[in-house]
């Protein structure tokens, strides 16, 4: 099952996997991180295509994708 | 009162430096030396702003001042980064919205001011600076009250709604430290 | 005036456009860039020449042709832009043109940091540029002093028709302080630069502004006529400040700047301990004060001369230079970015009290 | 299923893991990324050696996993073309902000490009000074405020915005430009091609290559990441067209 | 008939009654003179001051009888800037060649020229640096001999040669560049008509202008002046084609 | 190797090939442009580079990423051309890059003149560019010096990975003297750049070659660091000549390069009149020859210590400060690209002897 | 009757004007000027047309034109 | 002799560089220590240029030389320049091709030779600094004139025909400086 993992230590809040994500299924958490930010988190795994925008848009590689081996290479680089 | 230093010291972005100003600009309304001096820290962004305010009756020597008589500490790492440094006998504000720990400390006094709280409540989140500022000048009565509000209406807030705003949300600041120590001034 | 509590970097701004500077020209660099962005408002408002320039050395060839035009003109920058203006610097010193350039020090070498220094003392005072030529070099240790002696920069450029170097640290730049500013201020009157500077050759001979001379006796003629104005300097441009300096003092500090802010709490701490200490501070560091410093320090009670600077040791070489062995000179710095405290200064006096420093260059104990 | 799962975007190992000091949402992070990704890809890390400028990205050192220098402000093209001609063997590129190249490094940054500097530019082009805190860069937009512009730029006094991929594509030179932008994971996949395409370039001894790549500055915009992703999309787009200025073809001569 | 006569070519007011320290055949000395005549015929002398650069022209202003600043090598564009700000009613032309232009002054020329600075550039393109003795300089032809490329200038190690008329018309700020020539009459009158619109454009503080002058060096070309004139016509005509790259028009906006 | 007939310029052009220099960079500026010229032909004849740059800016960082390749580079310049160099200067030495720069000195300040002078002295011996760092200088007097002396910079900018400046005149430059090249030219060994230098991650930690240290802590001990290099150069790298010092010496001239071998023949000269004078010619000038010149200055037979300059004074500083006080420190220089000739340094010597001669600068008497 | 005349002392004998002048009427002297130059003479003065060619390539402004007050504007500039 | 000086100085392009430098080559081939210095003057064209070469049989201290014994002038300018500043019982050899003038100093010896009227008739007139230097080596014996022959073979003229040229118009020279001192040798 495809599925994302966000590291809270290295998210900074910006929120911009949270307006990208296709799926529309990341929010911002309620309570901040030791630095100050509020964090992205995957509000609804079970709905995650693992397309890999919000890794892609990430400026601080927060984020990190796993996948089905199969999988479909949608952008092709 | 020969001088007096205090260090306001946050996230960027939680009014530190304003709060610091407010309070030279009522220092040299009551005739006193002042100076206000940042941390204009590494030039990247992120992390802890400071500044530190010295109200004097004499021209000011050093103003670089390691060992404040007072901390104001609006977030978690300036509260562990400021609070061992303050002179004995001094006191620390804790913005207790965002800090949710104390000081063991037995050396100095400590008003725990939730800060954000108040200022949500007042309807300006960006108001907690002036809350903890309400608190510091009731606690040690380096300058007057009426002095700072003075200088809020003249530096800050011409709009009447935000006059307002802000002179509650320091009178909440001046109750809740008033209460903290139950009418007694802090020594300066 | 009211006072009024302002950064440094702006009162010098407004120091500069009460002094009658009409044109300014920039490039950001921290820890001065607030004086760039004070004048973006104001000259437009008073009718002067705002221009961001592509780099400083563009910034410091333009305050070349500004000055050519006879008009106040002036810089600002920090350490590696103003090692950048050196090229400039000279030519406008050969060409005898009228510049304030204000120097608002960080910590070096190269990149370093962006923290208040004083390392750059050197270049400021025996000059980063090629050839025989002096700038004119002042230090404030206040925000006023920084408003007054910017004011004053101004009109010794005008004087001696050279570049004006104001030395402040990030310190100075950063602060806030309550300033003042003279209601109506006067200066002692200077021939017109009209006398001198490109307005056109309407009705006079063409003028040339230039500090080539490709006859060697020409040049020679110029470099001699540059030092009898240095020399003039010399004779009546010394300023300095002297602190708490009576027959008690054992120690006599010299400290420029912030330091020797910091020194007085130093001094006015160890005055309590019952040590006497005296405060010499130089306010032109071109022309240094030499025979003041030289009077202060041969003085009999003098045990000791502590030159205390935040460098690695620079002006302390003029200060031995001074003194000429007849005292210890001794050197306490700190670097880097890093302000020695007031205690720093103490534990040094007390050491050279008590027997326990040993000449020489130190460095904060670890 | 989790045997069958594997990861399938990941930290690239160019890439330090370190959090970064710049500010939440600024793309600059997107951009270390994709060239660390591309150092992966063609194996080029080991024989690397970055030149950090001054500006935001002086500290880009930390994050890069190679050999680095760091440059005064400007002279990163200059540091390049001294370690390039001694070391032909490896590989080379800036990181430069627009302050950094098209302000005080124009002369440096032409003349390398002139001289066909077999090095790589990565030129972030975010139309102000981000790190000194906002100042106007030769890139600013006609009308962007900025601190030393407080209402607006005013090309009639201070010129147009400089287009420097098409500025340097003016040159007989041969080179491989390009303009991209990262804000939207579209043009992240564009950027990183042009970039993978500059360094095989690079690395095949052929020409200089320079991607410019349009990049956000909420903190300096005075906006959140989100406003600063459209405002780049409504404004810098239009006047800093993307697209390949000048393509390096085999047969070129430099006419 | 003496009576009838009059004198039809005379000195110009502008131009002191000295002998240059130019060598013999140098074109610099015909642009002097008709630069001059443009002052003295737009009436511009006594409110106009000249920048000369490093070069063989350094002396220049020893020539031209109007106001004058000696630049540092390169700077002359910033020297100006700075005059003209402070002075916009005055006419401010800087004079410079092509290692001083193109060379150690790429910044300044390129960042004057995209400011819309509003004065006048004459640039002495001759293909070398005269002064030093026959250096390379950026517009130095493909396998031309100088002292620093004994064996021909190799443009695959130091790329080609720059045309700057064409790189400054790449920038969007409004400007009047043309490129002319001096070595036979023809073209002699015609840049004499291009340095005359130049000015009047400054004049009437229209925008930026910049006169790129081709111009002879026999004695670091190792020739005779006519044989410089054969050269130039044959080598460097073809590669820096005369005409005007940029034209200002009453209504540009800059784009 | 049989000596030849070379002149300054290209001599120090081979002697840097033969010490093993990979890499050349430079712009053409009088009166070195013949290194360059020379260099054009032989680098690629030896496969190493060379590079003619855009401006001495632009060289001056190629230097700084030439040198953190590990290899030995270098570049020569003339006195404008230097004050370009000095912020890239400044970074090389807070990154620990060497280098060796040349500076073939003409008359200052701005364009000056092209004839041969000492004016940049302050410049190469306090550090034109900004904060806490030196460059170690060398100064040759004659064409086989400059040969030697360039050969040795080369193992010196190694050894303590620091700039190393050489600085001669157009006297030097333009002269042709017969010099001789070491046949099989050995140094002493140092520890292999690869050690520090910028070569590829492979198999190592990434290196990173830099001058910023955002902790202010990091730079000053960055600071004091190379505050230890440069004690350590003061206690190794001192280089003098003495030329007829004796017991009879009235007079003890100090000076360097070209016009220190003026002075040699105006000692020769005064010899035969009777008046016996003493030479101190400083070889390095940072570090200076500090402990030998205040011996030979202090000893008994002195009256007077004469400072001879091309320049309107600027060594004599660093003299006096040395002499502290103990004998008068008299000063004569000639300036603008005048070199002053056996017969002034005569008369300036007669005069001191006759008592005629006042304290202080003087220059051509007319 | 057009002219010409050439100062000796500005002409450093570069020979432009000899080879510009459409009539082939000017020459190089036999001997040399303080500075050292042969210097260019007209020749032959009868054939002079005061066309201006000489003196507009004259590097050295050693040419002085004089020529009929109503003489045709050859050059449109 | 322990030091001699001699200046050349003429127009750029009358080969006073190269006289200078084949004198020195040979006084090196001869052992002594030589320096050579030009005038690299205002860098600007045209002009006069010099050199001056210093042999000695010691270190050369100065090589700054304002009064030489010897001046060969090949043109006016150069004529007025130096004559006057040769050393009482000096030499001063003139281009009488160009300069037609010579000196009333009566405290220097002067020879005259058509050193560009010898170069044209040897059908070379770049070779008038040969004519030149040929006398100066006759009259004053500093160095050999068969080492003058050989720096000449070696350092300018590998071509047979012009090494003959060049020994032709050196021998001019030579026999008119010997003819001009009836034998007799300058002092040196
Ligand atoms: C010589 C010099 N001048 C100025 C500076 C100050 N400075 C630091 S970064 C910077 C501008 C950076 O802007 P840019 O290159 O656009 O990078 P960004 O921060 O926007 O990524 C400046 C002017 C400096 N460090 N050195
Ligand atoms: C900073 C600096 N660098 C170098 C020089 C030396 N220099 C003088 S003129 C010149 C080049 C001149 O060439 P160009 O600009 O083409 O003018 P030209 O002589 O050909 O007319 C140089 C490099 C200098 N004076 N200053
Ligand atoms: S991988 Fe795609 S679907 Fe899953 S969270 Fe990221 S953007 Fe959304
Ligand atoms: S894009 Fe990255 S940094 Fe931004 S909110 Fe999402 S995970 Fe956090
Ligand atoms: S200031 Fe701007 S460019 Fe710099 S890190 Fe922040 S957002 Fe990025
Ligand atoms: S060197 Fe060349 S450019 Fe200079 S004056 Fe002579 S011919 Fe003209
Ligand atoms: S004016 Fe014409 S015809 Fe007469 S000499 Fe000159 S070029 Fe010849
Ligand atoms: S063109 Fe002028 S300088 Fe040349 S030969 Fe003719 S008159 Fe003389
Ligand atoms: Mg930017
Ligand atoms: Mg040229």
């Amino acid at each position: 099952m495809p599925g994302i993992t966000i590291d809270k230590d290295h998210c900074k809040g910006c929120e911009l996997c949270v307006q990208a994500c296709p799926q529309r299924i990341l929010a911002m958490s309620k309570d901040i991180t030791v630095r100050g930010y509020y964090y992205a988190q995957l509000a609804d795994p079970s709905r995650c295509i693992g397309c890999r925008i919000c890794a892609l848009v990430c400026p601080d590689v927060a984020i990190e994708v796993n996948t089905h081996g199969l999988m479909f290479e949608l952008f092709d680089y | 009162m020969s001088q007096y230093e205090v260090t306001f010291a946050g996230f960027g972005g939680q009014g530190i430096m304003t709060a610091g100003q407010l309070l030279a600009y009522a220092g040299i309304e009551e005739g006193k030396q002042v100076a206000w001096i940042p941390s204009y820290g590494p030039e990247m962004r992120g992390g802890t702003a400071y500044c530190t305010v010295v109200i004097s009756d004499h021209r000011i020597g050093s103003p670089i001042i390691s060992n404040p008589r007072c901390a104001c500490v609006f977030n978690r790492p300036s509260f562990d980064k400021f609070t061992p440094r303050i002179k004995p006998g001094g006191l620390v504000i804790i913005n207790s919205s965002l800090i949710n720990v104390t000081t063991d400390r037995t050396d100095i006094d400590r008003i725990l001011i939730p800060a954000n709280d108040i200022a949500i409540k007042a309807g300006n989140p960006k108001a907690a600076n002036v809350a903890v500022l309400g608190a510091f000048v009731a606690a040690t009565r380096i300058v007057k009250l009426e002095t700072v509000k003075q200088v809020i209406k003249e530096k800050m807030a011409r709009k009447k709604s935000m006059l307002e705003m802000n002179y509650r949300v320091l009178e909440e600041g001046r109750k809740l430290a008033m209460d903290s120590l139950k009418g007694r001034k802090v020594k300066v | 005036m009211a006072k009024v509590l302002m950064k440094g970097n702006e009162a010098i701004a407004e120091a500069a456009l009460r002094a009658g500077a009409e044109g300014y020209f920039c490039y950001p660099i921290t820890p001065q860039t607030e004086v760039a962005e004070y004048l973006s408002k104001r000259m437009p408002e008073v009718g002067g020449v705002f221009l961001q320039g592509e780099s400083e050395l563009a910034v410091a060839n333009m305050l070349f042709g500004a000055a050519s035009t006879g008009k106040r003109i002036f810089t600002t920058s920090s350490s590696p832009g103003i090692s950048l203006m050196q090229e400039a610097i000279s030519y406008m010193a050969g060409a005898e043109l009228p510049a304030v350039i204000i120097n608002i020090m960080r910590g070096g070498p190269g990149l370093g940091g962006i923290l208040p220094a004083q390392s750059d003392y050197f270049q400021a005072v025996k000059g980063g540029g090629h050839g025989d030529y002096r700038v004119l070099v002042l230090a404030p240790s206040t925000v006023q002093e920084a408003v007054d002696l910017t004011m004053l920069s101004f009109h010794l450029a005008d004087k001696y028709r050279n570049p004006v170097m104001l030395i402040g640290d990030g310190m100075i730049g950063q602060m806030m302080e309550a300033v003042e500013f003279p209601d109506d201020y006067q200066e002692p009157e200077l021939p017109s630069s009209s006398e001198w500077a490109a307005t056109g050759a309407e009705g006079r001979e063409a003028r040339i502004i230039k500090s080539l001379f490709l006859d060697p006796t020409g040049l020679e003629d110029n470099s001699w006529k540059l030092d009898r104005k240095y020399r003039q300097m010399i004779k009546e441009e010394v300023r300095s400040e002297k602190y708490k300096i009576s027959k008690t003092n054992k120690v006599l500090i010299v400290a420029y700047g912030t330091m020797a802010r910091i020194c007085q709490t130093a001094i006015d701490e160890l005055e309590e301990e019952g040590i006497s200490v005296g405060l010499f501070r130089p306010i032109s560091l071109f022309p240094f004060p030499e025979q003041e410093i030289f009077k202060e320090a041969t003085k009999a009670n003098i045990k000791s001369v502590l030159t205390i600077e935040m460098s690695t040791g620079q002006m302390v070489e003029d200060v031995q230079k001074v003194v000429q062995g007849k005292k210890p000179v001794e050197f306490y710095g700190r670097t880097g970015g890093i302000v020695p405290t007031p205690d720093e200064v103490k534990e040094q006096v007390r050491g050279i009290v008590s027997k326990k420093k040993t000449s020489g260059k130190s460095r904060k104990k670890t | 299923m989790a045997v069958d799962n594997k990861t399938v975007f990941d930290r690239p190992v160019a890439l330090r893991d370190v959090v970064t000091h710049y500010c939440p949402g600024c793309t600059h992070g997107v951009i270390h990324r994709i060239v660390s990704e591309v150092l992966d890809e063609l194996g080029l890390r080991e024989r690397t050696c970055g030149v950090a400028p001054v500006g935001c990205s002086v500290l880009c050192y930390n994050y890069y996993n190679c050999d680095f220098m760091e440059a005064p402000h400007g002279r990163a093209p200059a540091l390049a073309t001294g370690f390039k001609r001694m070391r032909p063997d490896m590989i080379v590129f800036t990181y430069q902000g627009d302050g950094d190249l098209a302000s005080i490094g124009m002369g440096e940054i032409v003349h390398a490009a002139n001289r066909g500097e077999k090095f790589t530019t990565i030129f972030v082009n975010n139309a102000i000074y981000g790190m000194t805190g906002g100042q106007m860069a030769p890139t600013t937009l006609q009308g962007q405020v900025t601190t030393t512009c407080p209402v607006g730029r005013d090309t009639s006094m201070t010129g147009q915005p400089i287009r420097m991929a098409e500025l340097l594509s003016a040159l007989a030179t041969p080179a491989y430009i390009e303009r991209v932008a990262v804000h939207h994971p579209k043009y992240i996949l564009q950027a990183k091609k042009a970039i993978r395409k500059a360094f095989r370039l690079q690395r095949d001894n052929k020409c200089y290559t320079l991607i410019e790549v349009l990049s956000t500055c909420p903190t300096n915009w005075g906006n959140t990441p989100g406003e600063a992703t459209e405002w780049l999309d409504d404004n810098m787009m239009k006047y800093f067209p993307l697209g390949c200025y000048k393509d390096f073809q085999e047969d070129d001569s430099g006419s």
